[in-house]
């Protein structure tokens, strides 16, 4: 099956600054593929030079297998969800969604047809006479997205849309998005740097990082299988250490880190006195109240309780060790902990499958 | 501090009053009684309405008074025609110091006065002038051509005079409206012309609005450019107030004739507002 | 103290008065205008604002009736003697109302044509001349009433008479306004001062108008071609007088200039700038030659026989006066 | 149109064309006012004579220069004088305006803004000559009364200053108020909170925001005062400013004097805007 | 021990809308106490009231025990640091520090001394001289609190003031402004809409509602013990309905879903035939492959996995029962079931315990 859009080594060059560096994806039919990476990444440049705005330096963009490099914006057959979503202030909803098929030139009473389904079809029918800024912002959201599917496009394109909503609105537009596309079974590329809307989302996810992919995958890859430390900080929260490799057996090392923690970690191509970066997750940091309950694990070592962070099901606690290292710790719960206070010595203990390494300097080399 | 707040808000309000109504409000009452005068002899007056009726039934002024409004509201389109490309060149191609620079330029021969401006529209199109000489130097005309003096190098001086009070406007309004609301247009399909139409258009209309206003009044009120560049012919609403005052010490007249001209300025202001259901307050406010 | 003159372009020259200024200690603010802006400022401080004004002799009575902008003079102040007496009793019996004094008289002269005698010399005799086509696009002339009294005299009107008439002035007004309609085509620019006419005829974009003896003689000196020719049904001649506006506030540095300027050299001084003939008696002796054969070649004796002097207008002619030449102006 | 959107090179060409030929259209005839300020002739004209300094420095007939004529000079006094007291009442004026509209509600403040916006759509010249009128109005009611004459209600200066500052104010306003409504209140309650009391507050915080408006304000007041017409035409009395004065002389045929007054004025405008510009730019 | 600050039936009109309501609380010196509530509930205006820029219709203000109804704001003990921190853009840095100093007629040298030393105490020596625009959003914020805290306030207010800062910067800045507070040794009031910059850093918290406080406690009191529906929907995420009771013994009640689920749950003051809301939160939902997993559970079903939004640590199921409920059951991190896809059978159970019950109409009754 032919990907509905392809780009192929895309880079895109402004003056010296190298903003898309040799980009490659395809988007299968009816998928939903996210780009995430954080701010002045080049996601938005790779966005536009598939709508048209801005011309590939070098690379080719084909959308259903035919190159589209030389079709100017207002004919290819994609569509974009704008950042600040760019609904004409001077028009009502109906106008607003119906303006494509205008240019399309199609008849009046089919254009109402088309516009009143696709309200429909959002859930919102019947505000087709309204002004835009009679909206609400998940409202308009949901038109910016109507506007564009009412053209049939081959893939629809949103730019962070959820950017400007506040944070009950955005957790709330994530669900319904996800079910906008299943409806309206389109190709979506969708722009963020949020990662939990990426993975809450996508059913394909490529990080971006300066100008270029540092992996594609679903979110479960990335989060339990980054393949580069960026994605290994990027995606979720981690403690972060650096270190020098004691010993490799296998895909098991040992290491120590700078200010002197011991510790087994995995992760391939290593060598003995290489210079590592350690990632382990709070959550994958088990608390016990002895030594003795840890004891299946690769790692453990006993600290102090420097804070408690409650924050309902995502509490934490900060951990300091002997030698001074702080260790961020999710705080089970179970209620097992509940009485703990700052102050007090606890036991913590990890596998060292959950501590991913990488040897230094090769962020980004991939 | 309830009361401290009263005496502030007094204190502010006094300049505001004492301008407007000593240098606005009552000046203009009195302009109108004097309006509603007549001379019987050597310095004695009647109420009367016979300035209007000589203004209203003598048709070189009725003539005038129109000539001078269709002027003017000629001389605003032709300003905002000549205006709007430029504006939206400045606003929305030209970018970062390109921009800047072309905004100024747009500035800066408005900071010297009008009189110059004009002078150097005489130095230009006078018979002797430097255009009359280029067009013999190239051949296209075989003796002095005058430029001065008629209807159409008042109308060039006159939209010379006013292009800032456009190119501004339009400039502000174009500049806020957002690149990716244009290239939603074109990404759903439209084409230059329908963007233009339906949403550039739209989008500037306040710009386009106070624009016209100011351009409007600028050259109904305007003196300097129908007195030395329309010379002869063309005989500017203006020109008659200040030759009842100044040359025939008619004050009685001249009122008159001003109060005309301020209810031709409001009402043509007036229905551009109400054409574009816009205030006067979002418009020049 | 500041003497605040509102007179006529070329009346009070520079070395004039720098050399009052030295010689007595006053300054001198000196504001150029014409006879009905000279009125219109008068009228609209009420006579305030200046200290000594210069208006033709015929427009002094009229507005004083009017509006009482002018004070008497008391010619006692003045020294009598270097006024051509002839000249003083004239104008001060023009300028007189309710037996008051008010003007006396400074600068003389006529109006009349003023033309590049190569290229319009063999059309243009009369002020009617100037709407031949021969020199269509060609002419000039204020938009003033010298206009429409030379005007009426060449279509052989005598509008002077006329003054005690209404009906018949108004009559004689209709005929110029018809006449200078039709002209107006024939009309390259409506000129306002005495500079801009010389700019016009000098830069050949003029060659004939209607306009002041001294602007023809100036321009003499560049081309010989241009000069000064009193039209065949007369030039009309004026007075340019001295009076005192009803609240100037320097009387005193007013008489002091009035003395100074009529002594003969000085009186000559101004000749020389204005181009015009003054009432000072004896000034004669220091004009200089080339002017006063200027004059004669340009008036021989029934030319000046056949001068139009203006006498004093009397109230109620301005306004139609007035409307003729709005509609002049207007017309298309 | 905009950039990104691709477009044919034809269109491009003749869209920049249009561009450049409306900004020779406005360079134009200052350009040849500043040129023929040098030509060694008596008129601003071709055919050119030769360059000269004399319009600016000469002090021989005729040809007597900018700086050694009386006349000009006193009337750039004038105007400088007229224009400073302008700018300096009509900011003043315009500043508190601003905070009235800005920092109280009051019955009727919907009328008065609108009268406040009211001197923008009156031609000047009608503006002057309504003062002209009442302002006799005025002085001769005094007269008749008390047989006292109030010099300073007749045109003059005064009275072109109290014109040109009916009008300009409005501007001073909009330009001050526009400044004053980005104005964070919550700064002066800031001020507040840490102890000043209210006119400490402003003095210390809102004024020294509002300083570049302000600057702004007085700099385009200036400007507008210096080259008013209109409004000075009918209220002016015998110290005739700039303008006024110029007009005067036009009316009288040109000579390159006048160019050579233009050319400075143009360039002592350009540096007073520039300044002004680089002063907001750098707050 | 005077409380710093005491509001005492606190009451504020404008109009026809009463903005706080009969609000009393006192704060003990040196706590950290935080006003928690939605946007336009009034906390804003009780802020605004304890500064002095409005007066309460009718209550009393006390600070350290004495009335401050009749002092101006300039005069009153507190300071308060706004929600887009109104620094003063015409000033340096060491001029806004040093700005309530001058009111007070300080010497110079002596302002200068006392603005090094705050600045120091903020770990930001040096930047005195810099303008306020030269600093970042966390720099900014903490040069606020020194603006204030060189007054040696009694109580410093502080509105929202992480509200303007971008998520990764706020995280930080939560833990940052506890340290402060603990290095200041001053009382804090806090106000915010993000519960969990409330819970993370206070030690009271009050739950504010349409201008009523619903409860004051410590974060744990309020996530595992609220008191009204509001507090349990408002604090944290959680699963919602509403039910009649069928049955009531001692403080276990038996009652059944609008939809007709059947379930266990705890609360007090209800009787049979009564209508109820009832809340369970995700994570104390259990998954369990058999329905064996789940005997010591009060409540037990089985369900479809609808959805699954994986989100690492933070990942949920949607799991549909027969009667067609919605639940959100949090994805446990043990990666037991990761395999889990959409459409797959699940089997779930929670305590009567952790099934909070509120009678129906009793929101914001108290
Ligand atoms: N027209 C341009 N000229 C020069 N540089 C540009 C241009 N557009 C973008 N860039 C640069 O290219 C890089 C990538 O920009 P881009 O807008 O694609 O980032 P982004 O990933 O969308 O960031 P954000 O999440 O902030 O929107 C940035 O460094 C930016 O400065
Ligand atoms: N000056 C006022 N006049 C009238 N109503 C007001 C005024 N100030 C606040 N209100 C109203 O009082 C209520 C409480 O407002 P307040 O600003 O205290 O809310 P808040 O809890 O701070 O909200 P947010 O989180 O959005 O800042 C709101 O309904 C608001 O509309
Ligand atoms: N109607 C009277 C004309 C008076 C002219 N005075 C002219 C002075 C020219 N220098
Ligand atoms: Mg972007
Ligand atoms: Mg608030």
């Amino acid at each position: 099956m032919t990907p509905d859009l392809e780009c192929v080594d895309l880079v895109k060059r402004f003056g010296d600054t190298t903003a898309v560096d040799n980009v490659s994806f395809s988007v299968p039919p009816g998928s939903f593929f996210s780009i995430l990476g954080p701010s002045g990444c080049g996601k938005t440049t790779i966005m536009r030079m598939i709508a048209g705005f801005l011309d590939p330096t070098t690379g080719d963009i084909r959308i259903k297998g035919g190159s589209v490099l030389d079709t100017p914006p207002n004919k290819r057959p994609v569509n974009m969800v704008f950042q600040h979503l760019a609904l004409f202030p001077m028009m009502t909803i109906a106008e607003n969604i119906g303006y494509g098929l205008r240019r399309r030139g199609m008849s009046k009473p089919e254009i109402a047809r088309k516009v009143d389904e696709a309200l429909e079809r959002i859930g919102l029918p019947g505000i087709g006479a309204r002004k835009v800024d009679e909206l609400s912002g998940g409202q308009k959201q949901r038109v910016a997205i109507a506007r564009c599917m009412v053209l049939e496009p081959d893939v629809l394109l949103l730019d962070e849309p959820l950017g400007a909503l506040d944070l009950k609105l955005r957790e709330h537009m994530k669900v319904e998005l996800k079910a906008l596309q299943a409806a309206f079974d389109t190709t979506f590329v969708y722009i963020t740097h949020d990662q939990s809307e990426a993975l809450v989302m996508s059913d394909q996810i490529a990080v971006m990082n300066a100008g270029r992919f540092e992996q594609v995958g679903t979110g479960q890859d990335l989060y339990y299988r980054p393949e580069t430390p960026f994605v290994a900080g990027f995606i979720g929260d981690t403690n972060r250490w650096s270190g020098r490799i004691e010993k490799a057996e296998g895909g098991t090392l040992q290491l120590r880190t700078e200010s002197g923690l011991a510790m087994r970690a995995s992760g391939a191509g290593l060598a003995p006195g290489d210079m590592a970066e350690i990632f382990v997750r709070p959550e994958a940091i088990r608390l016990a109240a002895t030594a003795e309950g840890l004891a299946g694990f690769d790692n453990h070592l006993s600290g102090t309780v420097t804070s408690i962070l409650f924050n309902g099901a995502a509490s934490r606690l900060l951990v300091q060790d002997a030698a001074g290292e702080t260790l961020e710790v999710t705080l089970p719960q179970s209620g097992e902990f509940d009485r703990l206070k700052r102050g007090d010595m606890v036991h913590i203990g990890w596998g060292a499958g959950q501590a991913t390494c990488f040897a230094t300097g090769a962020a980004g080399a991939r | 501090m309830r009361n401290q707040s009263r005496v502030a808000f007094y204190l502010l309000l006094m300049p505001l009053v004492l301008w407007l109504g000593l240098l606005i409000i009552i000046p203009h009452i009195d302009m109108l009684l004097i309006s509603l005068r007549e001379r019987v002899s050597f310095g004695v007056y009647d109420r009367s309405l016979a300035q209007y009726e000589k203004a209203l039934t003598e048709p070189l002024y009725l003539r005038t008074f129109a000539r001078t409004a269709v002027m003017s509201v000629l001389a605003t389109a032709i300003t905002l025609l000549i205006a709007f490309p430029v504006a939206y060149y400045i606003a929305k191609m030209a970018r970062g110091r390109l921009q800047q620079v072309l905004f100024l330029l747009c500035l800066i021969p408005f900071y010297v006065s009008e009189l110059v401006r004009t002078f150097g529209w005489m130095i230009l199109l006078r018979e002797t002038g430097i255009v009359s000489n280029l067009l013999q130097w190239a051949g296209l005309a075989d003796q002095p051509v005058e430029m001065l003096y008629t209807d159409a190098t008042m109308m060039v001086g006159l939209v010379y005079t006013s292009m800032l009070f456009m190119v501004v406007p339009l400039v502000t309004t174009l500049e806020s409206l957002d690149d990716s609301v244009i290239e939603a247009g074109y990404d759903l399909g439209g084409s230059g012309l329908s963007v233009l139409r339906e949403i550039i258009i739209p989008h500037a209309m306040p710009g386009i609005v106070s624009g016209c206003i100011v351009v409007f009044m600028l050259s109904l009120g305007n003196y300097l450019t129908p007195t030395m560049l329309g010379g002869k012919d063309s005989l500017w609403f203006t020109e008659m107030i200040y030759n009842q005052f100044i040359v025939r010490s008619n004050w009685e007249l001249g009122a008159a004739f001003g109060f005309m001209l301020l209810v031709l300025s409001s009402v043509i202001v007036w229905g551009m507002l109400r054409l574009t259901g816009r205030t006067l307050k979002e418009t020049m406010g | 103290d500041t003497l605040r003159l509102l007179t006529w372009g070329g009346y009070a020259p520079d070395e004039v008065v720098t050399m009052f200024e030295e010689q007595t200690g006053h300054t001198v603010e000196v504001t150029k205008s014409n006879n009905e802006e000279m009125i219109a400022k008068l009228r609209a401080t009420s006579g305030g604002g200046f200290d000594l004004a210069q208006p033709s002799q015929d427009r002094v009575m009229g507005p004083q009736m009017e509006f009482g902008i002018y004070k008497p003079i008391d010619v006692s102040k003045l020294n009598q003697d270097l006024f051509i007496p002839s000249m003083l009793k004239a104008t001060m019996a023009n300028t007189t109302v309710n037996g008051d004094v008010y003007g006396v008289p400074h600068v003389w002269g006529t109006s009349g044509l003023v033309m590049n005698t190569a290229e319009a010399g063999e059309v243009v005799k009369d002020y009617a001349d100037l709407c031949d086509p021969a020199v269509a696009g060609k002419v000039s002339y204020r938009l003033k009433r010298p206009t429409l009294i030379g005007f009426a005299f060449s279509l052989g009107e005598d509008p002077f008479a006329a003054y005690g008439d209404e009906a018949k002035y108004k009559e004689i007004m209709e005929k110029v306004e018809a006449k200078l309609i039709e002209c107006k085509a024939n009309v390259k620019t409506y000129w306002g001062g005495g500079d801009e006419l010389m700019n016009l005829v000098r830069s050949g974009e003029v060659t004939a108008s209607m306009a002041w003896d001294t602007g023809g003689w100036k321009l003499n000196d560049d081309n010989a071609d241009i000069t000064f020719v009193a039209p065949a049904s007369g030039a009309l001649g004026w007075i340019d007088t001295f009076v005192l506006p009803a609240k100037g506030q320097a009387d005193d540095v007013a008489y002091e200039w009035i003395n100074f300027v009529m002594q003969p050299e000085v009186a000559a001084m101004i000749t020389a700038a204005a181009g015009n003939f003054t009432a000072s008696a004896g000034a004669d002796e220091f004009a200089e030659e080339g002017l006063k054969a200027k004059y004669q070649a340009s008036f021989p004796q029934e030319a000046i026989d056949n001068i139009k002097w203006y006498p004093p207008v009397p109230a109620g002619l301005e306004s139609i006066e007035g409307e003729v030449l709005d509609r002049v102006q207007a017309a298309n | 149109m905009i950039p990104t959107i691709p477009q044919s090179r034809t269109v491009r060409i003749v869209y920049g064309g249009y561009v450049a030929l409306f900004f020779l259209y406005l360079a134009l005839p200052l350009t040849v006012v500043a040129v023929f300020a040098f030509n060694d002739s008596q008129f601003p004209s071709l055919p050119w004579e030769g360059f000269t300094w004399n319009w600016f420095f000469g002090d021989t007939r005729p040809q007597i220069g900018v700086f050694h004529e009386r006349g000009i000079l006193g009337a750039v006094g004038t105007s400088a004088f007229v224009a400073a007291c302008v700018a300096v009442l009509s900011v003043a004026v315009g500043t508190t305006n601003a905070f009235l509209f800005n920092r109280y509600d009051f019955r009727g403040k919907g009328l008065l803004y609108v009268l406040m916006l009211l001197p923008l759509v009156i031609p000047g010249i009608v503006l002057g000559i309504s003062i002209l009128v009442f302002s006799s109005t005025l002085a001769n009611g005094i007269w008749d009364l008390a047989q006292m004459d109030i010099q300073a209600l007749r045109p003059g200066l005064l009275l072109v200053i109290l014109g040109q500052f009916s009008f300009i104010t409005t501007i001073a306003t909009l330009v001050i108020s526009a400044r004053l409504q980005k104005f964070d209140r919550t700064l002066e309650e800031a001020a507040l909170n840490l102890g000043a009391d209210r006119l400490t507050a402003v003095r210390t915080i809102t004024l020294p925001f509002l300083a570049p408006a302000m600057i702004g304000a007085v700099v385009v007041a200036f400007l507008m005062s210096f080259e008013n017409f209109n409004t000075t035409l009918m209220l002016v009395g015998s110290d005739a400013p700039l303008t006024i004065a110029m007009f005067d002389r036009l009316k009288e045929g040109s000579t390159p004097l006048l160019n050579a007054v233009s050319l400075l004025l143009m360039l002592g405008s350009s540096l007073l805007a520039l300044m002004m510009i680089l002063f907001q730019r750098r707050s």
